[in-house]
């Protein structure tokens, strides 16, 4: 297949359709409003060309990792999974679970759009397995412009120095400077926004990326780890366990100044009425230029039916379709994976992403690098040390590197 | 404990009426457990191997079957999280076993003194039993968030000085789960011990009456020692939930603030499906296992030789 | 020192489920009294109402000089002993005693020196350290009693307290019961629905019905003279015979006409006009055999029931079946003809309408 | 204190309210209160739309009271790509819950009988299991059940749910049954027994119709766990019999999207609407079931 020209693949693969069953039985975590709207676009393609889409969509991470992994034991794969293109996916690769999807990718895809490192996240022994959806970046900072304008901010902080004189002002204006979600998730997604801002990007790759764990012992990681923890002096009592959207509310109520997190959650601005750029601001963490993307893609079990396998290239192949990635991440709130889109449906932080994407100013997030054991040991020590202000710099390095003990 | 040895006579029992004893036992009694053996043997049993076994491996995401050793041991001893799940599940489990029975009890000792509404005072406590904790604990999160839930209204009506912050703080995190566990296993006690309060023997009551004992004195001391098996069925079902208590957590705190909520079946669970760390997780719960058989077998060895023991005198 | 009892214009519940209506009722200082009655009759109602575990819906309940009635159970001066024995099951006899006076605050040596003498005239010293699930239903009860008696109460209750053992059992029980109060002379309140109970232990026996007392009076009394057909057939067994009949009556003496035909009643004088009326006889105003000169009838044995000391033959007389109590070694067979002579004299006589006894 | 012999007492003992009786109702209230806040901040959120969820207190009654949250969480709430409301699975939790139920406790009620009255060999090692069985979470007897039902051929299917609330069943409804039967007295059995009754007589016309009340506590118990059960109703049933809670937890489960709460309250609500009407009904039995249980002496 990959010998055949890309076009002669996908020319096979519409005239193949009219004679095989093109149902695909796919599994998604995607279940709220703008995620649910998002996927739409997707079945909505899919089965415009031919496709017959069977939706199996279970919410939360755990419940839908339970009953997909089931499936596979019992031998009963869905035809799809969406999944964070990283190692959850190439662990089922490498047992041999997995097709891959590298003729369709290639044939709608042209070399040089997708950033090469993400193609290398999909990509096992020279071949794509994956067909990404899009991109979600962590280091964001929304901010209120009300709130802003009232403390007597002129423009988004570029520095930490600036940030923390920032919400300082929020402070005396007497509102809450930090909107927190004292979820240890979202605490180690922040986190890691403030450690990219501190070390740099290359720094940045070589510890999530390539492991390299001197990095850790840097005097750069150690001021990271202090700037982060002065941001507990901006939070309100209400924080702990705190959920992102509640959060957002005290954003979008102009009762606090910025929340920092991913920008899934410009979703919850709009449905509010709220509109990027006029009534809250986005920019990067303060001191990072480059985005921590995270991608989203959809993976391929090995169901053993030929039917379910064409079914798949035509999936991927929807999937990868530049007008399907622009409209799913113009809903979905996350950034194509392609470069060569139609950006003017984006907002103005989508665009400034975009640009970023393009720009090649982009690092991988460490769930598309590192096991979810690593992860998950990350997002235990990043919580204990947001929680426990007595807790020691250097206890809670230790125990972030114990973290990479765990795969 | 939960069963009542002292009515159970060795000697009264079919099975022993005869020198011959148990050869007496129909087929149909052996086949009639066959179900029950079967699953203990082939799905109990067979988990637990399945896990003791898998928690030697290096398994990730899938079992896998290379032997690594005590290995996931010493990753789990060496995880501060596991540890400190224990501790808290020490502290929560006492909390809310004896919070449920004391309430529980208060409960249905409450609704027995011929109340009026009797039923709708019972079904007010017993409700929460029936609503999935996905969203409820959301409702107990914001009531215990101390900008928006019982303290900020309490501030706002003029007390200034309420303060019911449990949630947020880290000392106080597990008591607020216990609350919250309490307040949706309480109703269940209530109707156990009520059940057993109707049980004791009305004249019973008279006879306290005639000879002027107080009203608390007889619960204390005539009553509450009478409900024994009722004390000890809620205490097991207790005892069970509070091990397994998972989505309570989840719910309510989802572990924090830092880890001051982690529980063992939690850490069990995140390892198993979000981690995709198997190998962690079934040496987690063979150490919970472990835990459990180590505590329950002796009690209900010591139980039957106690009853044994008894049966023997009468 | 005994003390009387009185329960005066007694209602106990309302309206439709008035259980005891407009009920007096005197018992003497010292008295054994019994309430007997079928079940429902209302006795151990009344009896919790003595005991102030039921309340009165009107009427007072005095105690000695002392109207109780709105009095808690405890300040009565009243023991009393359950069916169900109600012993604490998770305390020893000797606490089962003790418990009580613990709690009102009895001095220790006092409540030694009663629970010994409790124990002593119960015989329970052997038990004292056991728990109620270790005793026999007779020692069960006699510790019911014995918390009774360590409270040293003027009136002691009891409510249907051999209900639950033996036959043997019951018997011996009775007759320490009746030791006892024969010991204490306190006013004792009985209620059993057993006759032989009553019988035996009653001074006086009041048989209730619907609430309603039928008859206040020794055993012997109303053994004999049962005041209407209620009592007349709930005492005694074999039941009383009874024969429906005319009486008409004269100065000198009466005629009592009946399917078995008539018979004259020297010396009992009753009004001349004919009534409608039910002869009853006991089974031993029965006689068998000619000559006893009294009114005698021809009648067929149809059952024999030997009962060891005496035997009751069961004989049809037309459409009459009559029993007679006769002696032990009766040599009589089924379907024999035999001669039974009715001793009318000392027969009962009730209105059929309304049941009660005609003087 | 008053005079407990006024010499003028007639009839019914004036009716006092007393400190103690004050006290109870003071409790019961407060302990009311406790128990029903949650439910009221739910019932009156589901009620507000989002904007004043956002904006207004979260005790504070809505402006205007707003079913439309609970149509949507009945009937057209998406879950994903299908927009069905909680609605959809509800025929589903049903075909599971009844069969799920009554066989678990019949199971218990067996397994407790042959327990309580035949002592079998292994009896209690059986017992201990079952009791240490009640500890273990559940989630870890998941991929070797994937594997067993998928060996047996039962895996997504709605014999293959049931069997597997059957299994998981059995600690709890066998404690319940055990506990039940050891307080029938022996006697009783023993009569049974010189009658010529056999095991399954014995257990079919006599301790079934005694444990009448306790199939109710028992078949309560199970109902409300199976009906609220998620997880294993996921794994194992198959797509076409997923039960209710799958969709109140797609509705009401979400990490990164919005979150609708009055949906989430008026689904949740909706979704525990058939164990509520149970208690409701069967409430009076909870009770009296479990008191024929428990033991005098």
């Amino acid at each position: 297949m990959r010998l055949l020209l890309p076009g002669l693949t996908a020319l096979l693969l519409v005239s193949t359709a009219q004679a095989q069953d093109l149902t695909a039985e796919v599994a998604h975590s995607w279940t709220s409003g703008g995620e649910a709207a998002a996927v739409k676009v997707i079945v909505d393609a899919f089965t415009a060309r031919g496709g017959k889409w069977v939706d199996w969509s279970v919410a939360g991470f755990e419940s839908a990792n339970a009953a997909y992994i089931s499936r596979l034991l019992a031998g009963d794969p869905p035809t799809a999974k969406t999944a964070v293109a990283g190692p959850e996916v190439t662990e089922l690769i490498a047992q041999g679970l997995m097709n891959d999807v590298d003729a369709a990718f290639h044939a709608a895809v042209p070399a040089g759009v997708v950033p090469q490192v993400v193609l290398n996240a999909i990509t096992v022994d020279g071949k794509v397995y994956m067909a990404p959806t899009g991109m979600h970046a962590g280091n964001w900072m929304f901010y209120s412009k009300p709130v802003f304008e009232k403390a007597g901010i002129a423009e988004a902080p570029k520095t930490w120095d600036e940030f923390f004189a920032a919400m300082d002002k929020i402070k005396a204006a007497g509102l809450t400077p930090i909107a927190w979600g004292g979820q240890s998730w979202q605490e180690g997604i922040v986190f890691h926004g403030v450690v990219l801002s501190t070390i740099g990007d290359a720094a940045f790759t070589k510890l999530y990326t390539d492991k390299d764990l001197s990095v850790i012992d840097t005097p750069e990681f150690t001021k990271a780890v202090e700037t982060f923890g002065k941001l507990r002096d901006y939070v309100d009592p209400g924080a702990p366990g705190r959920n992102w959207n509640d959060a957002t509310a005290m954003v979008i109520k102009d009762e606090a100044g910025v929340q920092l997190l991913s920008d899934f959650i410009k979703g919850e601005f709009s449905t509010a009425g709220e509109v990027a750029g006029t009534d809250y601001g986005c920019a990067l963490v303060p001191g990072s230029d480059s985005l921590i993307t995270l991608a989203d893609a959809f993976s391929f079990p090995k169901t053993g039916n030929a039917d379910e396998d064409a079914a798949q290239a035509l999936l991927a192949e929807v999937v990868l379709d530049p007008k399907v990635q622009a409209e799913f991440s113009v809903i979905k709130g996350s950034v194509p994976i392609r470069t060569d889109i139609d950006t003017s449906g984006f907002d103005v932080c989508a665009q400034e992403a975009i640009g970023l994407v393009k720009a090649d100013k982009i690092v991988l997030d460490a769930a598309m690098t590192l096991s979810p054991a690593i992860n998950g040991g990350f997002k235990d020590a990043v919580g204990a040390y947001f929680a426990d202000p007595s807790m020691s710099v250097e206890s809670f390095i230790e125990q972030y590197k114990a973290a990479f003990a765990n795969g | 404990m939960v069963d009542q040895p002292a009515a159970r006579i060795p000697a009264s029992s079919p099975a022993r009426t005869r020198a011959t004893g148990r050869l007496r036992l129909p087929v149909a009694a052996l086949a009639a457990l066959t179900p029950a053996w079967l699953i203990i043997l082939l799905v109990y049993l067979g988990t637990t191997i399945w896990t003791v076994q898998l928690s030697l491996t290096n398994s990730r995401m899938l079992p896998s079957s290379e032997f690594v050793g005590l290995a996931q041991y010493e990753r789990l001893f060496g995880t501060a999280r596991w540890t400190i799940s224990i501790q808290n599940l020490l502290t929560f489990g006492v909390v809310y076993v004896v919070g449920a029975l004391v309430v529980g009890f208060l409960l249905a000792v409450a609704v027995d003194r011929h109340v009026r509404f009797e039923s709708m005072w019972r079904t007010v406590f017993l409700y929460p039993y029936a609503l999935s904790f996905i969203v409820t604990g959301l409702m107990w999160q914001w009531l215990m968030n101390p900008e928006i839930g019982i303290q900020a209204t309490m501030r706002a009506a003029g007390w200034t000085w309420f303060t019911f912050d449990w949630t947020t703080k880290s000392s106080m995190a597990i008591y607020a789960v216990a609350l919250a566990g309490i307040w949706q296993s309480a109703g269940l006690v209530m109707v156990l011990m009520l059940a057993g309060l109707r049980g004791i023997d009305a004249d019973l009551w008279r006879a306290t009456r005639i000879e002027g004992i107080p009203l608390w004195r007889t619960y204390i001391s005539i009553v509450l020692p009478q409900l024994g098996p009722s004390i000890a069925t809620a205490f097991m079902l207790l005892t069970m939930g509070a091990v397994r208590t998972f989505d309570l957590v989840v719910a309510l705190t989802n572990g924090g603030p830092g880890q001051s909520t982690e529980v063992p079946a939690k850490f069990i669970m995140d390892s198993l499906f979000a981690r995709q760390d198997l190998g962690l997780a079934t040496a987690g719960a063979t150490v919970m296992l472990a835990t459990v058989m180590a505590v329950t077998i002796p009690i209900l060895y010591a139980r039957d030789i106690w009853a044994r023991r008894r049966a023997g005198t009468i | 020192m005994p003390v009387p009892v009185s329960l005066r214009s007694v209602d106990i519940g309302y309206g439709a489920t008035a259980v005891v209506k407009n009920l007096n009722l005197e018992i003497a200082a010292g008295e054994f009294l019994v309430l007997l009655g079928p079940s429902g009759c209302g006795k151990s109602t009344l009896l919790n109402a003595i005991a102030g575990l039921t309340d009165l819906a009107k009427g007072e309940v005095w105690i000695g000089e002392r109207n109780v009635t709105w009095a808690d159970p405890k300040d009565r001066g009243i023991g009393m002993v359950f069916q169900s024995y109600a012993l604490y099951p998770n305390m020893n006899v000797e606490k089962n005693l003790s418990f009580g006076l613990t709690v009102a605050g009895v001095p220790k040596d006092e409540i030694v020196r009663r629970v010994a003498r409790a124990s002593a005239i119960l015989q329970l010293d052997p038990y004292l350290k056991r728990r109620p699930s270790e005793l026999s239903g007779g020692q069960r009860q006699r510790v019911a009693i014995g918390r009774a008696l360590v409270r040293d109460v003027d009136i002691f209750l009891f409510d249907e307290p051999l209900s639950n053992l033996d036959a043997k059992l019951r018997t011996e029980l009775r007759v320490e019961i009746k030791k006892l109060h024969h010991e204490l002379a306190s006013t004792m309140i009985y209620v059993t629905h057993d006759q032989v109970e009553a019988m035996t232990l009653a001074n006086r026996i009041a048989i209730m019905r619907d609430g309603v007392i039928q008859q206040l009076a020794t055993p012997r009394e109303i053994y004999q003279r049962p005041a209407n057909l209620f009592v007349a057939g709930f005492i005694g067994s074999p039941a009383m015979n009874l024969l429906k009949g005319t009486l008409l009556g004269s100065d000198g003496g009466s005629l009592f006409r009946s399917s078995l035909g008539e018979f004259d009643l020297p010396g009992k004088a009753f009004p001349a006009e004919p009534r409608e009326v039910v002869a009853g006889l006991r089974p031993e105003q029965i006689i068998v055999g000619a000559g006893s000169g009294l009114a005698e009838i021809e009648a067929t044995i149809s059952v024999i029931d030997a009962m060891g000391p005496e035997t009751v033959i069961w004989c049809r007389a037309r459409e009459n079946l009559l029993s007679a109590r006769v002696a032990g070694d009766f040599p009589g067979q089924v379907d024999e003809g035999i001669t039974l002579g009715l001793d009318l004299a000392n027969a009962s006589f009730f209105d059929q309408d309304t049941g009660q006894r005609l003087p | 204190m008053r005079d407990p012999f006024p010499q003028s007492a007639n009839g019914p003992r004036p009716d006092k309210v007393t400190p103690a009786r004050l006290g109870l109702y003071a409790f019961l209230v407060i302990a009311a209160l406790f128990f029903l806040l949650p439910a009221y901040v739910m019932l009156v959120t589901s009620f507000k739309s989002m904007e004043e969820i956002r904006s207004a207190q979260i005790f504070s009654l809505p402006h205007l009271f707003d079913w439309s949250a609970w149509i949507k969480a009945w009937s057209s709430a998406c879950a994903g790509v299908n927009c069905t409301g909680v609605s959809a699975g509800f025929w589903n939790s049903v075909k599971i819950t009844i069969p799920a139920t009554v066989l678990s406790v019949l199971l218990g009620a067996v397994t407790g009988y042959a327990l309580s009255f035949w002592r079998p060999p292994g009896g209690k090692i059986l017992f201990a299991a079952i009791t240490i069985g009640g500890f273990i979470p559940l989630q870890i007897f998941l991929f070797p059940m994937v594997r067993a039902t998928a060996m047996l051929g039962l895996y997504n299917s709605l014999a293959g749910i049931v069997l597997v609330h059957v299994v998981f069943g059995l600690p709890l409804t066998t404690l319940l049954f055990r506990n039940y039967y050891a307080s029938i007295p022996v006697e009783l059995f023993k009569a049974a027994r010189v009658d010529g009754a056999g095991f399954w007589r014995i257990f079919v016309s006599l301790m079934l119709p005694l444990s009448l009340p306790m199939l109710i506590v028992a078949g309560l118990m199970q109902m409300t766990g199976i009906w609220n059960d998620f997880l294993l109703g996921l794994v194992f049933a198959g797509r076409d019999n997923l039960p209710m809670t799958v969709q109140l937890n797609n509705i009401v489960t979400t990490t990164t999207g919005q979150r609708e709460y009055n949906v989430h309250m008026a689904a949740t609500v909706l979704t525990a609407l058939v164990p509520l009407v149970a208690y409701f009904v069967s409430g009076r039995w909870f009770v009296r079931g479990i008191t024929a249980g428990s033991v005098k002496g």
